[in-house]
């Protein structure tokens, strides 16, 4: 990648570079160990393609069935598991379909039954994964080209605003919703209705680029890079991150 | 190197299989643009006239701004008719937001300065007798228009051709005022933000091949308009 | 009731910049004449024309059309008024086209075709060789023409040209002053027509116009002395005509100024005795032309670098035996002599 | 609606302030696109000239070509420069992916057809006495070329101006090949996507104000030349 | 050693698509010669003095310049061989940069000034007040004549004038003579110049080649008559010349055929008997000019609505005491008349 020495280069998804975790965070890391790093926040999908075309040496990533195929094909290599988030189901405060309380699978068949406007993101981003995963959770098709889904094709946030103009529902992860909560003056029109499911975890990975595919890969450095995430500093200092007063991320490093 | 073989290869399978999706973007991006293309020449074709044409005070302070408008980032523009246009802003009622209406609206705007300072550069350089000699034979200020936008519609091609480019590829306006919904209102470049941002670089590829054929159809269809 | 004026000036100005191109105190054209402007390079004489348009208001004064007060675009002037410009400008279209314009803008669509071929057949341009070709195709000379026919075709009431015969050959010439002539006859056309070919001007027009700075000179044909003019103690100056000849006159009001003097003040033989302090002059006769209107025989004489020019009728050329190349001896009073 | 007022107040604000990250994707957008429009102006002016000097067999084919370009994506062009600039593509070892000099190579490719296309249709409306008149005067082929351009100077200042507006407004190519890299490769117009996608309009907003501002400036010390 | 002739023309035929605009056999022009070019419009003139300059070449045939074939671009074209085109273009400058413009390139930058000064007062035009101006801001005739300064300030080798008096008015056009004139003594130029004002032409150059319909006519002063040619079972056809009047001719090779007749064929007293059949015509006078090269006078004469031409030395005219608007008699035999 890029020409500097101790320079690493790092693909990212666009939830933690908008919520601002790495300019808090890669300052810090710079510090302890003196490596220069950079990174370009895209979706998911383009952050696995550059890792596997080796324009970059290190990913931080969240969709971990797409990361396992990944690392199973031979572009990633030592998959570790950071922190994470959550998933939360949000809709109008009156909640036409009646969804509030229930469990995701229920919530997403009611969803379903009433032809309720649901909007996707549909740009196969960590999030959006994750959503069709829901979605196969239920046992039923994806509903693809369903009337009331709406697939925006956008990041979160847009996302989020097309549901608000739409009246819908959606997934987000907690940080994006926390961001639009406050752009609402903590008035927002969509409230969160379904949450705390387990399956509705939202976990951050970094990947090493596996040497055998990029020789030019600078995996030592990446892997310095996944200790020093790992390690107790930079745990304490996710778990320490604040976006608008509310944490965001769990530290989760084994 | 390899995906821009395989994104050709899947352009020609895309276009001769009919893939629905792709001819839904397809669809769109021709509706859309043609319709703010019409918009932005019927505006910007006597504007530019009438800049090119007379001469007054502040002539070129206008062109000054003109051309800064040339610098108006397309998600700027759809920043602005999103705020219009959003259910919060004053003209929420008319339910532009996401569809292809407000799409059109934002791409006029992007148009409307080429078409404009485009045409009035193409008019200043029409020799000066013209207007004297269309005088002379009787023409009212509408022919005097209408003449001389013919006379120099090689220029004026040469305008609307470069809108039109930069209507079919702009992504800013369609991404923030149609919110790239499929079957709705993405367009063939909203497609390919989407799958490039997916990593799925051939099919973005692919889908760059079918803008660009059917924007040679379109150039292909104007040429006869050059023949001397 | 129509004025019997089409057009009349009244202390027309008009500048281009702080540069005054034209001052005409007053000027009134008859309907139905045809009025020559001759002039030097750069005296106003197109300026006159496009003034005449109302493309272009004077900067001071005012130019009444029909007795009335005109603006562009209003019908009477639209519709009326047709000016061949100095450089004729074609549409980047054909030659039918062109002719064909003016009369589409009328809506005066039914007899287009024969309209068009009438106009060129006036020019000299066979329709049938002409018609399709593209604005390009064409000589200088056939442009000329073809711009000249697209006004032709328009009949119309006010026929202002800027030279129509610049790179015109002299059987189209002909055709053209035959095309004025007729515009005249069959439509009462007024004509207003610049050239600088004094002779075909001289074939066609009614009265002319001489144009020099912008102002107008008094009407006739004249021999133009440009000076400079030395002042003599006795109030009489002289300006040197090369050759060791001096015209003398009284008091130039400028060492530059322009003396203007009648071809009737010249004359061949010597003025019966008086007081009065003559001009003689040799020369050569170098043209003698027949004015066919007046039947009198304009005769060119050159006295040193300048071309004097005077009036003999027939009679006389054949008594005296005038022939160019003959030597001669002109008189002029100095009192003759007026300045511009 | 607010977020555009306070959008502005925040423009003023951060050029004001000399924010350092406005201030260092403020210069990255100059440099690259300085670099961008020389390299095109440079290729494209020759090229548009000897278009619409001369009448050759193909030409009406070939401004198809060429105005078809015009219609080229700018993500479709990031996606052909990152092929070949990537690590696997040929032009992997000049290390050209995620810096400047990949994006003004993206972009002279963006304003090639601009500029080329718009020379060519104003020199082709050049009075065809010019060419007889230069040649008459002793012109050798580069005065032509010269005098030429000069004698349609207004043309050619507006085909630079709206490949400047392209090239100044293009997001798609500074994303792709650039990366959006802050302090580094992050542009104006993808720090402006950057702040729309976190949501922050007004963010969005002060910065397209600070870009229009910057288009501005520059077309103002470009008015001069519009002196007749 | 240079050759002596500046032009030569070997079978050169040009067209524009398929229509021949110049078909010239043989065409030799001397260095230092002055040549001038007449012939009606659209007979291949311009065409011919572009094919001068090289910028085009001809479909067949050849071209030598100085001797040699040459192309455009090699030095000796383009620094040597300047055209004043039929529509000057002025670029879109000062008049200053318009007449220095070729100076420039020619990398000749010590005297410009005085250059340009000079040539800009050769064609009239005072520098002070000219100079600076835009190009826009002149009339007609002062482009024309910028135009033309801009060729003079270059002191070419060869000098291509096409129609440089057209919208000009007398005075410079005496001067464009003289500075036509002078650039021959004082350069060596060769000069050829396209004209429409036959007698302008006629005083300043050497020889006049006549075209027509692209081909050369034979040289010398001549009368056409362009027919339609009516042919009667004696192999005599006759063209109505209007008034009556009719020209015999024997054999026309078509109805349409241009008669050609030497100024040297038309006399004015009867010829002596024979046996050979006479056109008897009558005509007025209309114009005597003086040639001042031959001291002969050419008469135009009216004949219906032909122009016939003849040469008269001018005792003769003393003698005959003709003037202008005088009826005379014509003769010429048929035989004389050749066909274009
Ligand atoms: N656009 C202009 N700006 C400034 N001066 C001008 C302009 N047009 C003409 N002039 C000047 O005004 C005067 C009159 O010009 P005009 O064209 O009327 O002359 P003209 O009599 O038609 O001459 P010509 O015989 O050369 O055609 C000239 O001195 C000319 O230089
Ligand atoms: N570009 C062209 N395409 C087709 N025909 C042309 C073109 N230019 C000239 N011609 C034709 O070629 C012939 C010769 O033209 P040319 O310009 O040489 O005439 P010319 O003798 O200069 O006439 P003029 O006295 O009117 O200037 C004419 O019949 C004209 O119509
Ligand atoms: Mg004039
Ligand atoms: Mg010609």
């Amino acid at each position: 990648a890029m020409a500097s020495e101790k320079g690493l280069m790092m693909a990212t998804t666009t939830s933690t570079d908008n919520t601002g975790l790495l300019d808090y965070l890669m300052p810090q890391f710079k510090k302890d160990t003196g490596i220069a790093i950079k990174w370009t926040a895209t979706g998911t999908g383009k952050a696995l393609k550059l890792g596997q075309r080796c324009d970059v040496d290190v990913l931080l990533v969240h969709a971990p069935p797409a990361e396992k195929k990944y690392i199973d094909a031979g572009y990633g290599k030592n998959r570790r598991e950071i922190m994470y988030n959550d998933f939360v189901i949000i809709g109008p405060d009156t909640d036409p379909a009646g969804i509030k309380g229930k469990n995701v699978r229920d919530a997403l068949e009611t969803i379903r039954k009433n032809k309720a406007t649901f909007v996707s993101r549909g740009d196969d981003s960590g999030t959006n994964k994750k959503e069709k995963l829901l979605w196969n959770a239920t046992g039923k098709p994806l509903p693809e080209k369903e009337n009331w889904y709406v697939q925006a094709g956008q990041g979160m946030l847009s996302t989020i605003n097309v549901t608000e103009e739409r009246q819908g529902y959606t997934m987000t992860d907690r940080g994006t919703y926390i961001k639009y909560q406050s752009q609402k003056q903590d008035q927002p029109m969509l409230k969160v209705l379904v949450q705390g499911d387990a399956i509705l975890l939202n976990q951050y990975s970094v990947v090493g680029v596996n040497p055998k595919n990029c020789p030019n890969a600078k995996y030592a450095l990446a892997m310095e890079f996944s200790d020093w995430m790992a390690g107790p500093r930079a745990q304490k200092l996710i778990g320490e991150f604040r976006l608008l007063g509310k944490p965001l991320f769990t530290p989760n490093a084994k | 190197m390899e995906f821009i073989i395989s994104g050709v290869v899947q352009a020609i399978f895309l276009l001769a299989s009919g893939d629905s999706s792709t001819w839904s973007a397809v669809a769109v991006t021709l509706k859309v643009s043609t319709c703010s293309m019409l918009m932005s020449m019927a505006a910007g074709l006597p504007c530019g006239f009438l800049i090119g044409y007379f001469d007054f005070r502040g002539k070129r302070a206008l062109r000054t701004v003109l051309d800064t408008m040339l610098a108006l980032p397309t998600v700027f523009i759809g920043l602005l008719v999103y705020a219009f246009i959003s259910n919060q802003g004053p003209l929420g009622e008319f339910n532009l937001l996401f569809s292809l209406g407000g799409i059109a609206v934002g791409q006029t705007l992007l148009a409307f300065p080429i078409v404009t300072a485009l045409t009035a550069v193409t008019i200043e350089a029409i020799d000066p007798q013209l207007k004297l000699t269309l005088i002379s034979l009787g023409a009212g200020k509408k022919n005097i228009l209408a003449t001389c936008l013919w006379e120099v519609r090689f220029g004026i091609l040469a305008a609307a051709v470069t809108a039109y480019g930069r209507v079919m590829t702009e992504v800013g306006i369609s991404m923030m005022v149609g919110g790239n919904i499929k079957w709705h209102t993405r367009t063939i470049t909203t497609a390919i933000a989407l799958e490039t941002g997916k990593g799925m670089f051939a099919n973005g590829i692919a889908l760059g091949v079918v803008l660009i054929t059917i924007a040679f159809g379109v150039n292909l269809s104007l040429s006869f308009l050059r023949k001397q | 009731m129509k004025s019997p004026l089409a057009y009349h000036f009244n202390q027309v100005e008009h500048y281009y910049g702080t540069n005054k191109a034209l001052d005409i105190k007053e000027l009134a054209i008859p309907r139905g004449s045809i009025t020559g402007i001759a002039g030097p390079n750069g005296s106003g004489k197109s300026t006159l024309l496009k003034l005449m348009t109302f493309a272009e208001s004077p900067r001071f004064g005012e130019i009444l059309f029909n007795g009335k007060k005109e603006h562009l675009f209003s019908p009477s002037v639209r519709f009326e008024i047709s000016l061949l410009t100095q450089k004729p400008y074609l549409l980047k279209r054909t030659v039918f086209e062109n002719t064909a314009y003016g009369l589409k803008i009328r809506k005066n669509s039914k007899d287009i075709r024969a309209r068009v071929e009438e106009a060129l057949s006036k020019v000299g341009l066979p329709f049938e060789d002409f018609a399709k070709r593209r604005w390009h195709q064409l000589s200088g000379g056939e442009a000329q023409r073809v711009a000249l026919a697209a006004r032709l075709a328009l009949h119309p009431q006010v026929l202002l040209l800027d030279e129509p015969t610049a790179s015109v050959d002299a059987e189209s010439a002909a055709r053209i002053r035959d095309a004025s002539l007729a515009a005249r006859r069959d439509w009462g056309t007024t004509l207003v027509i610049v050239s600088h070919d004094p002779q075909w001007l001289n074939e066609i027009s009614d009265t002319t116009l001489h144009l020099f700075e912008g102002k107008a000179v008094k009407p006739g044909r004249n021999t133009m002395i440009p000076g400079p003019w030395t002042t003599q103690p006795n109030h009489m100056a002289f300006c040197d005509l090369g050759g060791g000849q001096r015209f003398f006159a009284p008091d130039p009001p400028a060492r530059d100024a322009m003396g203007l003097i009648s071809a009737h003040d010249i004359k061949l033989d010597p003025p019966e005795k008086s007081r009065e302090f003559t001009n003689q002059l040799e020369g050569i006769v170098t043209h003698l032309v027949l004015d066919p209107k007046t039947a009198m025989v304009i005769a060119s004489i050159r006295v040193g670098d300048l071309m004097v020019i005077t009036l003999i009728d027939q009679q006389t050329v054949a008594a005296s035996g005038l022939y160019p190349g003959r030597v001669v001896t002109l008189f002029a009073r100095p009192s003759a002599v007026t300045w511009l």
